[in-house]
């Protein structure tokens, strides 16, 4: 287990708390809180990757400015998988309640 | 039923294990080598008594299923493991492979006092792993890639120094795991050639017999039948690295049914698990030898149409 | 000068049957002479085809060519679809070959490797199937053929049924130029359900110890399939198939395939599709096109080979399947792989590695698997003249004598099962050229025949490129964070999907909340059985347990 | 076409039972109210700690949905889970005793007790154990078990103790897995690569035919929906821990010597009669019986030699009027899985049959008869026969008894002189409102033995060893346990094996203290939660957990 923090300069704020994901083996659950600074702290089964989360986050980022904080429980996820709760979690910010 | 029998080398050694042990053959294994086995934490910090103690607990246990009336149609030993496999392949008799496996232990435990020694990375690919290797080997801090256990972790031998810069650059380049292992020698690499050809010239005067069934050789990977490729594995495993991933997936290619891990340990299996689920799987560290004739036999139905 | 004599061949195949004239009762030899008749009619050097494909082996007769004397028969020249059983390799350790041609070789691709590069084998050329199916007519004639049939009558006519697949084609080349035709027979009888192969075609049967082995190879457990398969499947379905209004297509075997079939009657009716995409397949039957063919969206499905376990539903099935007046389907790998290229307008595959510029492969270091009918499917017939709408609307707007394209879509995530990338710079096929002294480097399918790659990322319209500086953006721009994608740049992504050259989900209308399993038109293989109202029998190693 | 359950993640499954738009969350995701106890293990937590809780409405009924994520770490119950199902629990109680008909529904995809918080999850699970009990006097308390990881461990006795079980036909329950009881047992036992053998034994289809569950659905969400809308309108109950004496009839004409397969048991089952079984009292004898911590201190605190009883394991007797009840090894005993202790089929049902006649004897008394159980339990029996019964139907019927017992005003005391284990320990000793326990080393408390707790999380036994030394309820020792808080006493100059006449004076002394400490307190199990270590430390989790659940209760 390792635990990851970083931080982002993002534009676009965030309305409302979302959660997606379960931290199911090969899966991850990502919380995500309006905030005034963008944080992403991981919990992550997986020892080794932070390179690769850096890039799974600014990849994501460049192409979602979400300003906000993320916790992130990630249970060996691949970065596809990453990608795709990140990328939930954006579209779940603009479903109605 | 067409099964693969597998012999782990060191590492999973622990007090105790000789516990079901046949107690005659203890005693002639002693006579023969002139070691007393331990079987003790104390006892395992020894080479000698490592690399005898494993060999004697897969020899009994050899003993034991051959005696049920079973034989592999493959087998494949991992480092020390290659004496257990010969002995299962009808290659090798018994008071010959433990006289050679005391002599190994010897002579590895005298070859490098101290400064030489293995690591391994997970998580980079051989090739990323080799290409590591390159930037810090020299002459003077010799360091070779030596065992592939699996596709995504791979072993290092040499000084110890070397080792650890390498390691250092294994983590900076995404190996998600890299640890110094504590093994005294630099063993799989040509650091032991000197030991290898010692053991060459023991080998020579053995009376070694043809398999009885294929045996995956470690310096290469490759299926043999011939005893003459077999020899030279038993010799010089020391200095190629084990190419266990190619061992096993040469293995596997042959189809087989079942797969018996002998102690100790249960690495293997886990591996084979990995890869597979078209085999029935044993682990004698986990069971009785005739928990594992009572589970053949109940394959044996459902394998023999 | 004396006159050249025109049937040598013919000469030399009667002096040869007419040794084993003691061995044979007719056309039919005994089980337990299998060994000896082999080595009476195989001469060394001879181009053998032993029939093994990647579905069904004709393991009675490759078994026994295991133990025919190497002082007798050697050098071999063998020819070969598929390289499956073990003793397919241990005829080259024994001597009695040294010759290869083959096209696939998945389930023995490390022995291949070993025994290419230490020498115990040559290889003549790793080729696609209808290459291989070609050449026996060509410059790889056999002298003999070993293959495999369900049931034979007392007169040599055989029964190959539902996994007819590369019979009738390894035979037709042997028994018109005078090759030896011997074949296995699950069994002897005195009528057949119908006849596939004239007892004319045939020189020998011998009656096999067991039925032959077969594999059903293109089963996949709809337990297995992940969201991001569903979420690349609805992508797929929505920005090429609904986009390009595909009808006649074939699928790759695989969990992503496996996937849309799944969600057509589910995701697919949602989009108000059915009819109008997915109508003509050429398929093996897969279990997974069952919901599909139940909800009306199938046409007609022809097959390269059968698949075990589908027998009774393809049964009840004519409209749809190839069905033979007995009831039982007969596949042909020949026409199904020219159906394949030609006939189908899209080809959707997946792959283990793509390069920068978009070339795939499947082979790995120490792994030389070859890739059967991929290439074949995989590639753009440049003499098609299709008018359908699909390969209509991959035309350039800009050149007035312009055609079509075939779509070929490869579908992969940006990293594998073992967390390595799939977006590679170069592939590792590459090296296995130097390694294996092979004449060409083992590419899947090239870059310039590949229209789509689909990731979870997005799609990347590679057909709309105007530049491989373009295609390698495009790519990038579906890499994922592997070496490839972090190239990316993010504007010229923006740019890319102004273009239409790439799509994210969101640019597809495809909501990635959605991809959940419960999409799935059937999520365990009792839910496909149930589909196929009880007439789909899963194999043992597929039952669900409950 | 169906629309499938089982597919679903806890969540969904969660809303998916509720008319829709009618769910409301408590304690959601977002408050991440993760176990404490998985980071310093190295394991990731989960932000609602595996267990969903949900208010809403089905078919316009008040219904609290309890959904466990089987995903997350198999379902396995830890401290912040089980606190949280507890109070969920105790809200409905309190609210349907108020006249508030609320329905709970717990969806159980579990194995049982989280073995990273292994003694949490047992007092967990023991607690949750008691509110359905209480529950069930109110409303049908209903059970769906949908399947993927099915049911089992300490979650399976659960299982047997609420009123009605659905299920699918993609489940399995059981006690133990078979992995724990070839781990235990031997492959010959139970052989766990044998997926036809594990779900013909424990798959729904021959569970339900011999009353484990009680009605098998199609795996459809509507499906599911409707078969729970009526078994509580339908105020369905199996009263499957009130058939101590079928059980025991069946037992009779079982041999456990002999194989018994699926097949045979069904007929058994289904041919089998009820007869009435009577439990007289143990009494002396010349012959000793195995020896055991367990048995020492019963015959020391009755006063009986060589105590000797019809059922050879169960040992009871009522002293001064106290009634003791302790369950014994007996090295000869006709079930081979029972013989070092372990707590089989007999032995829970004929504990239940004690208890439950202790109550009604007692049913008019104003003061109740206290209830002392001498707790030397190694495990539960480890074996095939014993699930293809249902051995945690034993478990529940004995774990049923003591709590209705001390629902009713029955003081239950525990003394713990011995090993206190896993299911054996759920069905004897956690349903008791005072543990005394003797500070000796000897004593192992725990949810599994190393070895098979090592192969269950897939760790070695060095690691999982290296776990117990930064979370007390991963310890195996009678120190570490009271750090939780949950015990009365920890005795520390009484040794197990020295019972000498001033330890038996001490012990018989506190053990009166203890009974006496009980009277005019709750009969429920929140001693455990209030004491000084409790509060500090042991339960702070839990007690948080329940404040959440209580200030959301009512939005």
């Amino acid at each position: 287990m390792e635990k990851l923090h970083f931080t982002y300069q993002n534009t676009k704020t965030i309305e409302k708390f979302v959660h997606v994901g379960v931290v199911a083996s090969g899966d991850l659950e990502v919380l995500l809180y309006p905030a005034d600074e963008t944080t992403v702290d991981i919990v992550t089964g997986s020892d080794g990757f932070k390179e690769v989360w850096k890039n799974v986050l600014n990849r994501f980022f460049d192409r979602y400015s979400l300003k906000g904080k993320f916790i992130i429980h990630d249970f060996g996820a691949t970065p596809g998988v990453v990608n795709l709760r990140l990328t939930q979690a954006m579209e779940a910010l603009n479903d109605e309640e | 039923m067409k099964c693969l029998w597998l012999f782990p080398g060191q590492g999973g050694q622990h007090s105790g294990m000789l516990e079901e042990v046949d107690s005659d053959l203890k005693k002639q294994v002693e006579s023969w080598t002139n070691v007393k086995l331990l079987d003790s934490e104390e006892g395992y910090q020894d080479s000698q008594q490592i690399q005898l103690s494993i060999l004697l607990l897969q020899v009994d246990q050899i003993d034991k299923l051959k005696c049920k009336g079973w034989k592999p149609d493959l087998v494949a030993g991992h480092s020390l493991g290659v004496f257990g496999a010969a002995y299962a392949a009808d290659v090798i008799d018994k008071e010959d492979v433990f006289k050679l496996v005391s002599l190994r232990a010897k002579l590895m435990q005298n070859s490098y006092p101290s400064g030489y020694g293995m690591g391994v990375v997970v998580g980079l690919s051989r090739s990323e792993v080799a290409d590591i290797v390159a930037k810090v080997h020299s002459k003077d801090e010799p360091v070779y890639l030596s065992n592939q256990n699996s596709e995504l972790q791979n072993t290092l031998s040499g000084k110890i120094s070397a080792i650890k810069e390498s390691l250092q650059l294994a983590k900076e380049n995404g190996a998600s795991k890299v640890q110094l292992l504590r093994v005294p020698n630099p063993s799989h690499s040509p650091l032991m050639q000197k030991v290898a050809a010692r053991l060459e010239k023991e080998v020579g005067p053995i009376a070694l017999h043809q398999p009885q069934c294929i045996y995956l050789a470690n310096n290469n990977g490759h299926p043999v039948k011939d005893v003459n490729d077999i020899s030279y594995d038993l010799a010089n495993n020391l200095i190629h690295p084990v190419f266990w991933e190619t061992m096993i997936n040469v293995a596997l290619e042959y189809q087989p049914q079942v797969s018996i891990e002998f102690a100790p340990g249960t690495a293997f299996s886990k591996l084979l698990k990995a890869k597979t689920d078209q085999l029935s799987i044993i682990t004698l560290q986990n069971m009785s030898v005739d928990d594992a004739d009572y589970l053949l036999n109940k394959w044996k139905g459902k394998y023999n149409d | 000068m004396t006159e050249r004599n025109w049937h040598s061949h013919r000469d030399a195949k009667n002096a040869r049957l007419s040794s084993a004239l003691s061995l044979l009762d007719g056309k039919f030899a005994k089980t337990k002479d299998v060994v000896k008749v082999l080595e009476t009619l195989i001469k060394p050097g001879d181009k053998v085809v032993l029939e093994g494909d990647n579905q069904k082996q004709a393991s009675f007769l490759s078994a026994a060519l295991t133990k025919v004397d190497p002082e007798k028969v050697h050098d071999l020249h063998m020819i070969m679809s598929s390289i499956s059983r073990p003793e397919h390799l241990d005829i080259f350790d024994l001597g009695v070959a040294s010759k290869m041609d083959f096209s696939f070789a998945g389930p023995q691709s490390t022995r291949v490797s070993q025994m290419i590069a230490d020498g115990t084998m040559k290889v003549g050329d790793i080729h696609t199937y209808l290459e291989l199916f070609g050449r026996l007519f060509i410059d790889l004639i056999p002298n003999v053929v070993l293959v495999a049939a369900d049931k034979v009558d007392r007169e040599g006519n055989l029964y190959t049924g539902f996994n007819t697949e590369e019979t009738p084609t390894i035979v037709e080349a042997a028994a018109f130029h005078d090759g030896i035709v011997i074949v296995q027979a699950n069994e002897v009888v005195d009528k057949l359900p119908r006849i596939d192969i004239p007892s004319g075609w045939v020189d020998v049967v011998i009656p096999a110890d067991k039925p032959y082995q077969l594999e059903p190879l293109f089963t996949r457990d709809p337990q297995a399939i992940t969201e991001l398969q569903i979420l690349m499947g609805m992508m797929a379905i929505r920005g090429i198939y609904e986009k390009h209004h595909v009808q006649t297509l074939n699928h790759g075997v695989g969990f992503n395939t496996s996937a849309i079939e799944l969600l057509l009657p589910t995701y697919g009716e949602q989009l108000g599709l059915k009819g109008k995409i997915c109508r003509n397949w050429e398929l093996n039957p897969t279990p997974t096109l069952i919901p599909a063919i139940e909800s009306g969206w199938v046409d007609s499905i022809h097959s390269f080979g059968g698949e075990v376990g589908m027998e009774k539903y393809i049964a009840a099935r004519p409209d749809i399947f190839f069905v033979g007046k007995d009831g039982t389907m007969r596949s042909n790998r020949a026409l199904g792989q020219v159906a394949g290229q030609y006939a189908c307008d899209m080809f959707v595959g997946s792959t283990l590695q793509i390069d920068q510029w978009g070339n795939s492969s499947t082979v790995t270091h120490g792994r030389l698997s070859g890739f059967g009918g991929a290439p074949n499917m995989g590639s753009n017939p440049t003499g098609r003249r299709h008018s359908t709408p699909a390969w209509q609307s991959l035309k350039p707007d800009d050149d007035p004598l312009a055609k079509g394209q075939k779509l070929v879509v490869q579908m992969v995530q940006t990293f594998g099962s073992n967390k390595k990338p799939v977006f590679v710079d170069h592939l590792d096929a590459e090296e296995v050229r130097k390694e294996a002294k092979l004449a060409n480097v083992p590419i899947m399918i090239y870059s310039e025949d590949t229209t789509h790659i689909v990731t979870e990322e997005g799609i990347a319209y590679l057909y709309k490129t105007d530049s491989m500086e373009e295609r390698k953006a495009a790519i990038e721009a579906i890499a994922g964070v592997t070496p490839v994608g972090l190239r990316s740049d993010p504007k010229e992504v923006k740019k890319l999907r102004e273009k239409g050259i790439v799509a994210l989900p969101e640019d597809l209308g495809v909501r990635r909340q959605n991809a959940k399993r419960s999409l799935l038109a059937a999520q365990t293989m009792d839910d496909i059985v149930e589909w196929s109202h009880g007439l789909y029998n899963p194999p043992a190693k597929f039952r669900s347990w409950s | 076409m169906k629309n499938s359950f089982v597919e679903l993640k806890g969540r969904q499954r969660a809303f998916a039972l509720v008319d829709e738009g009618t769910g409301r969350e408590l304690v959601g995701p977002e408050y991440d109210m993760i176990s404490p106890h998985l980071e310093p293990q190295k394991i990731v937590p989960e932000s609602d700690d595996g267990i969903i809780l949900l208010k809403g409405k089905l078919d316009g009924k008040n219904v609290v949905v309890i959904s466990i994520e089987g995903k997350f770490q198999g379902g396995g119950i830890g401290e912040v889970s089980g606190a949280k199902i507890v109070a969920a629990l105790e809200k409905t109680l309190e609210d349907n005793k108020k006249g508030i008909k609320e329905y709970p529904i717990i969806i159980l995809d579990t194995g049982g007790v989280r073995l990273q918080e292994a003694n949490y999850g047992l007092l967990s699970i023991s607690e949750i154990q008691n509110v359905v009990i209480a529950l069930k006097k109110y409303v049908p308390v209903i059970g769906l078990v949908p399947g993927r990881v099915g049911s089992f461990g300490g979650m399976s006795i659960t299982s047997a103790i609420l009123s009605y079980l659905i299920t699918t036909k993609k489940a399995r329950i059981a006690l133990n897995g078979p992995e724990v009881i070839e781990q235990e047992a031997g492959v010959r036992e139970f052989d766990s690569s044998d997926k036809d053998l594990i779900w013909d034994t424990l798959g729904t289809r021959q569970r339900v035919a011999t009353g484990i569950a009680d009605e098998v659905v199609n795996d459809d969400i509507k499906a599911i929906k409707e078969a729970i809308s009526k078994a509580i309108d339908e105020k369905k109950d199996a009263h499957r821990t009130e058939k101590a004496d079928f059980y025991l009839s069946l037992l009779d004409h079982i041999d456990f010597d002999k194989p018994l397969n699926t097949e045979e048991y069904r007929k058994l089952y289904a041919e089998n009669k009820t007869e009435e079984h009577q439990v007289p009292e143990a009494v002396s004898s010349d012959k000793p019986g195995t020896k055991s911590r367990g048995r020492l201190w019963f015959e020391k605190l009755t006063g009986i030699e060589n105590a000797k009883s019809e059922y050879p394991t169960v040992l009871h007797a009522e002293k001064d009027g106290k009634e003791y009840i302790a369950i014994v090894p007996d090295e000869n005993n006709k079930f081979p899985r029972v013989r070092h202790g372990e707590v089989g089929l007999q032995e829970g049902f004929v504990v239940s049959k004690i208890v439950n006649q202790i109550i009604e004897e007692d049913k008019d008394k104003e003061v109740k008869r206290p209830i002392v159980l001498v707790v030397d339990v190694p495990s539960q029996a480890y074996g095939y026969k014993e699930e293809l019964i249902g051995i945690h139907i034993s478990l529940a019927s004995a774990a049923a008894a003591y709590a209705k017992a001390r629902q009713a005003g029955h003081p239950v005391i525990d003394f713990i002189p011995g090993d206190a284990v896993s299911g054996g320990f759920l069905a004897h000793g956690l349903q008791s409102n005072r543990i005394i326990a003797l500070a000796d080393k000897s004593i192992t408390i725990q949810a599994m033995s190393k070895a098979s707790a090592a192969r269950i999380t897939q760790r070695t036994i060095a690691e999982l060893e290296e776990a117990t030394k930064h979370v007390p309820a991963m310890a195996y020792d009678i120190f570490n346990y009271e750090k939780l808080g949950a015990l009365y006493k920890l005795v520390h100059d009484v040794s197990s094996w020295d019972a000498n006449d001033d330890a038996v004076n001490e012990i018989q002394k506190l053990i009166d203290e203890a009974i006496e400490s009980t009277k005019g307190k709750p009969t429920d199990l929140h001693f455990r939660y209030e004491t000084p270590i409790a509060v500090e430390s042991g339960r702070k989790a839990t007690n948080e957990m329940r404040k959440m659940v209580f200030e959301q209760w009512n939005k």
